[in-house]
């Protein structure tokens, strides 16, 4: 299956395909994409020092994570798995809160009512259910609207991708499910969790479309993303898009990828990287410099100390707050174990 | 008021609750043309369309799954399972989703959907059609849990649970779908979650039940009643989150409990019951609380299907057995 | 994706493909094709005056049944579903037995220590991983032995039809999964189970092989998962084979298919049976007459009935038996219970 | 005899019985070259090659249920969830299947598989990494459930569940893999299942518990004693079926129980153990039977994980609420 590509890892272009994408949106995608990593590598550096859980390093993905989420609309709905902080962000989500959630605070969880977002999915492939749901609701009111899920390549071995993508194929729902394949599952590559070629070749089972995305490459994935979104809000079809991607770091903190990854498999990827090549690009089209880069570097990396700053200020979660939320309205038996908590906390129980 | 089987208050709910709410739907395998195969769903297609009456392809976790993604996004939706034995395969997404997701957003999705599954044995079915394994589904914080026994229960119970703003495990016994009619309002009524039900108040012990077990409980406590013991009979409606004052009140009056139900006896409903009346009612106990239910086995096939299900002459057993002690 | 045809709804048939199935082969499906509808129509009235419990009719797919049970090799195994009998009397199933698992009696489901076949499996799709596991045990010891697995049209919808092929095509395991597709789930039909064409070409989401064949032409059906039997026993290639049947009758006898679906369907379909095409075919070629047919049925009723007879003289499970086989050893519980339900059989409780 | 931990005494057991009979095999999600996330199958690759150690795709319903196939024709299985809270999309493989083969065949295909799974709070992990759910699976009639506290018992009962003819549920208290290390024996050894395990004898009240809370209950038992309370301590070891003679020995020993679990209370384990004991001992009781454990909630994140396990200082609370009952 043919690999969709606009822009290769030398800063090469086909400018037709990029005709359309503004330069105003490019330099959104290049912004977003170094504040993904400088998060990331924040994150990292904060867990290592013990201030931040376990987390899922999105570091060689941010061009999938920021190209498909500036491809939706208002309205349109997204439905990530756990390495999607990057499109998390380009939806205007809060970046304080993303460290809560990974410094192991529920509360990082919120998303504001304005946002048509769904909370981090750690059950591999169980939400693309819910987008196949969720679009069914939209196509039921007649609602210009569509749903965007995404998940990494292990999920596509799960009986829920499959009766998923099945449902969306059959009812003709507005939804396209993006696949991250960054060529591990943990441990597992790519390659041992199918027979096939490619991932996005599995549409064919479901008798919808399936596209391959070159996935570190910003533009490609914006607008391959974005013509399946235009066309499953207009059309009610559905896509299955794959981007080719890396997964650059461990698969989490409480991981050793050297344990079973060639070193030689990285170097390989290095040169593909996807924020370099949107750099080099702006630098022959863009009119961009190195030092316009340090100060987009350095603007960037104050914002997310602000959200280090305020996640580190930010007080630690009441124990009564683990009842919160459990029912819409709290029954007998929740309401007097909260009072057990209460009074052991009061006792000055064990923090 | 026209007399009505469950089944048939059942559907007049579901018909009464699209018709007043847009919002709500209806998915399954074989709800559509089909009516359901107990006839559930009967009749709803032709009145409100397929987009509204969703026959499902044959996949459990993508019945739920989807249903939760509905329910987030501005639907009702009510789900049959067609029956409870074949839930299994989107366990996961009721533990792990549906009744997680207000609390995994911390307050911002609510997730307003029933699951409606056949329950339980009495009807000679194969392996797989008699399961009551509703203790499963109590040990997941965020369910709610009902189980009616009457056409009147079920048809209030059933709109209360489409209006819960949480997910409802809504269990039927399909041995009592056409067991007898009684009269059931025709206007669309509510009968509340989490309260049980006395159908015969008695001052000797008190008897606790659900669903298919409560002619079975009331048909004991008229037996012993000619013997001179006056049964209390407890219908629970509510598994999850269960209406222990009622019981706990029972147990103090009458000092005697025996619990039914035809699930398997271990790690089943009975204990936690069991075990919350010995916490707070120990000093009023004056005998052992029995439990009289399905043993710890795979329910039988047809030929042997009565022999695990419990009948009044255990119970009546039971009875005399905790009168005695 | 061509359809796989030996013998036509007219007797017509292709010469060469048939050179490699003996003429003793034929009769002898022809029988069981026969065998299997009167065991079939004996049970439907038995049902219907209470001396049996729920039947799921296998009317209009004994060539599916006969022909891919055939199609086995000593040291092969064979999953079936739940409307498969007509296969496993193929196998030497007892046709006692049949009447006693859908008389309501576990002891119909008893498998002799000699006979490579699983019991029923109620759950739609379950089997299907068992089918797997099973070969690759197989694959390990390098035994040459296959596992056919049998499915309806519905189970392709499940999570587990998905996982089982992800994991046959990856682990090139030697099983081939025969779904008989007759057009319905209950009320169903297959083209609400999924919006493909096919459901052969399902396959291609696994790398493996699919295959379409008339699934009312025991010779292609035969000759089909033979072929592929060998395959996979041979070279460890699996195969997914679609055969394109009808379910005559109601779904089971607590259903009735006139709710839900229209008669001429069910005329044209009487058009194709797959037992007269055989006799047509007999014949033709085979020297066959209406006498010798009316002797053959002759025969195979007494069979049945022999069945029936030793069905209904058969002792009634006593209720001990229920905790048989719950555990290789019986723990404490239950033989606590076990000896509740004696004292309580022993009163003289309700039989 | 060398001093491992419990992950060393697991991995042991899996290195050795693999060599012992070369019909066990492991598979599961990163098994092979990764050993496990928490390195329970290391090495086993190198040894014994990726026909016996299968890295499975993310599907945990196949790999139940490629499991229950390799147990029927003639391997035995040991299938590992990476974590607990991922085994319900797997689990009407267990339920309707692994847990029915036996019975289903009449006695025809035995299920020698085990699923190991690590389990419970304590790593500071995120969502789905902390379920202690074993009441889900104690409720499965044809299941055995284990749970081991100690390297020592890991080991021995790993063996021991290797070698059951039928499935077993082997839960792993992932807080204690690397919590301790003990003398383990160097050669293969059994340890029973079925049998509880007297940690300390005591004379005035029983505490009954299994896996993480193991080192709760002793820490509770030795503050007591200061206090001149002996509690006995029980380790249960195994889920189903439990050994209940030793815990109703205790008990008419005491009078006084207290379980403690790390699982919601509601319908947990704890229940069926205080139902039986209620049943059973009810003159012996001298005060209510205490249950100290995880709240009716979401096992919470890292921040307040703490909160909702049971530590010493609740079980104590318990303990004082008992004795001066
Ligand atoms: C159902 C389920 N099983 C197991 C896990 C444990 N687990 C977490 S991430 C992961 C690998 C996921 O791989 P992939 O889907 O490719 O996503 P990636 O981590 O590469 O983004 C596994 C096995 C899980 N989260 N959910
Ligand atoms: C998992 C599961 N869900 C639901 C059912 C109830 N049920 C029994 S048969 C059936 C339809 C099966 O259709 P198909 O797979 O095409 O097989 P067929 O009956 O046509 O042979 C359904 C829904 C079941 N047995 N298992
Ligand atoms: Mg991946
Ligand atoms: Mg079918």
């Amino acid at each position: 299956m043919k690999l969709i590509q606009i822009l290769d890892e030398n800063g090469k272009y086909k400018a037709d395909d990029l005709a359309d994408i503004k330069e105003q949106e490019i330099r959104k995608m290049y912004r977003l994409m170094i504040l993904t990593r400088l998060w990331n590598d924040k994150a990292m550096s904060l867990q290592r020092q013990g201030r931040l859980g376990t987390l899922a390093s999105v570091r060689g993905q941010e061009a999938s994570n920021v190209g498909m989420a500036l491809a939706l609309q208002a309205g349109d709905w997204f439905v990530p798995a756990f390495r999607e902080y990057g499109s998390l962000f380009t939806l205007g989500i809060s970046m304080k809160n993303q460290y809560r959630y990974w410094g192991g605070d529920e509360r990082g969880n919120y998303i504001p009512e304005d946002k048509r977002v769904l909370p981090t999915c750690i059950t591999v492939g169980a939400h693309l259910c819910h987008a196949a749901g969720m679009a069914v609701a939209a196509k039921t009111r007649g609602e210009k609207s569509m749903i965007l899920s995404s998940s990494g390549d292990g999920s596509t071995s799960q009986g829920d991708f499959h009766e998923s993508l099945n449902l969306a194929g059959l009812w003709k729902l507005p939804v396209v499910f993006v696949i991250q394949n960054n060529h591990w599952a943990i441990s597992v590559p790519v390659e041992k969790q199918t027979a096939t070629k490619t991932l996005a070749e599995k549409a064919a089972a479901y008798a919808i479309d399936g596209l391959r995305v070159d996935g570190n490459d910003v533009f490609a994935v914006y607008k391959t993303v974005k013509e399946r979104a235009d066309i499953a809000r207009n059309e009610f079809k559905p896509a299955l898009i794959e981007l080719v991607t890396y997964r650059m770091g461990d698969h989490t903190t409480a991981d050793d990828a050297t344990r079973y990854r060639k070193p030689d498999l990285l170097k390989t990827w290095e040169k593909r990287d996807p924020i370099e090549r949107v750099k080099k690009y702006l630098m022959k089209e863009l009119d961009w410099s190195e030092e316009k880069d340090k100060e987009l570097v350095e603007e960037c990396t104050k914002e997310v100390e602000q959200a280090v700053k305020e996640y580190e200020n930010s007080d630690m979660p009441e124990p009564e707050t683990m009842f919160d939320y459990m029912y819409n309205e709290m029954p007998w038996h929740l309401k007097e174990q909260l009072e057990e908590v209460k009074e052991l906390t009061q006792a000055g129980g064990k923090k | 008021m026209a007399r009505k089987s469950m089944i048939q208050a059942i559907n007049e709910a579901l018909h009464q609750k699209m018709e007043d709410d847009e919002t709500v739907v209806v998915l399954g395998e074989d709800v559509g043309i089909d009516g359901g195969v107990f006839r559930a769903t009967l009749g709803l297609i032709d009145k409100f369309g397929e987009s509204r009456v969703m026959d499902t392809p044959l996949a459990e976790s993508s019945i739920v799954g989807a249903a939760i993604g509905m329910a987030i996004n501005g639907l009702k939706p009510v789900a049959e399972i067609q029956f409870l034995g074949f839930i299994y395969q989107g366990f996961d997404q009721i533990l792990c989703h549906a009744a997680r997701y207000l609390h995994r957003s911390q307050g911002r999705y609510s997730i307003p959907m029933v699951v409606r599954a056949p329950y339980g044995a009495g009807v000679k079915a194969l392996e797989h059609h008699s399961e009551s394994t509703e203790a499963h589904f109590a040990h997941i914080p965020g369910l709610t849990v009902v189980i009616p026994s009457t056409p009147k229960d079920a048809k209030g119970l059933l709109i209360s649970s489409i209006e819960h703003p949480g997910p409802v495990i809504y269990l039927e016994p399909k041995r009592l779908y056409r067991y007898k009619k009684e009269e059931v309002p025709e206007e669309i009524y509510r009968t509340p979650i989490g309260k049980a039900e006395t159908v015969r108040e008695g001052a000797d012990i008190t008897l606790v039940g659900w669903g298919g077990m409560i002619p079975v409980m009331q048909e004991a406590a008229e037996h012993v009643d000619n013997e001179g013991v006056d049964a209390e009979v407890i219908d629970l409606r509510t598994i999850l989150p269960f209406d222990v004052e009622t019981i706990t009140k029972s147990v103090e009056k009458t000092g005697r409990l025996v619990i039914v139900h035809e699930a398997p006896r271990s790690f089943g409903v009975g204990a936690e019951i069991a075990a919350i009346v010995g916490e707070r009612n120990l000093l009023h106990l004056l005998a052992p609380i029995q439990r009289v239910t399905g043993y710890d086995i795979i329910p039988p096939l047809s030929k042997l299907e009565d022999y695990n299900y419990p009948n009044s002459e255990r119970v009546v057993k039971a009875i005399h057995k905790t009168m005695e002690f």
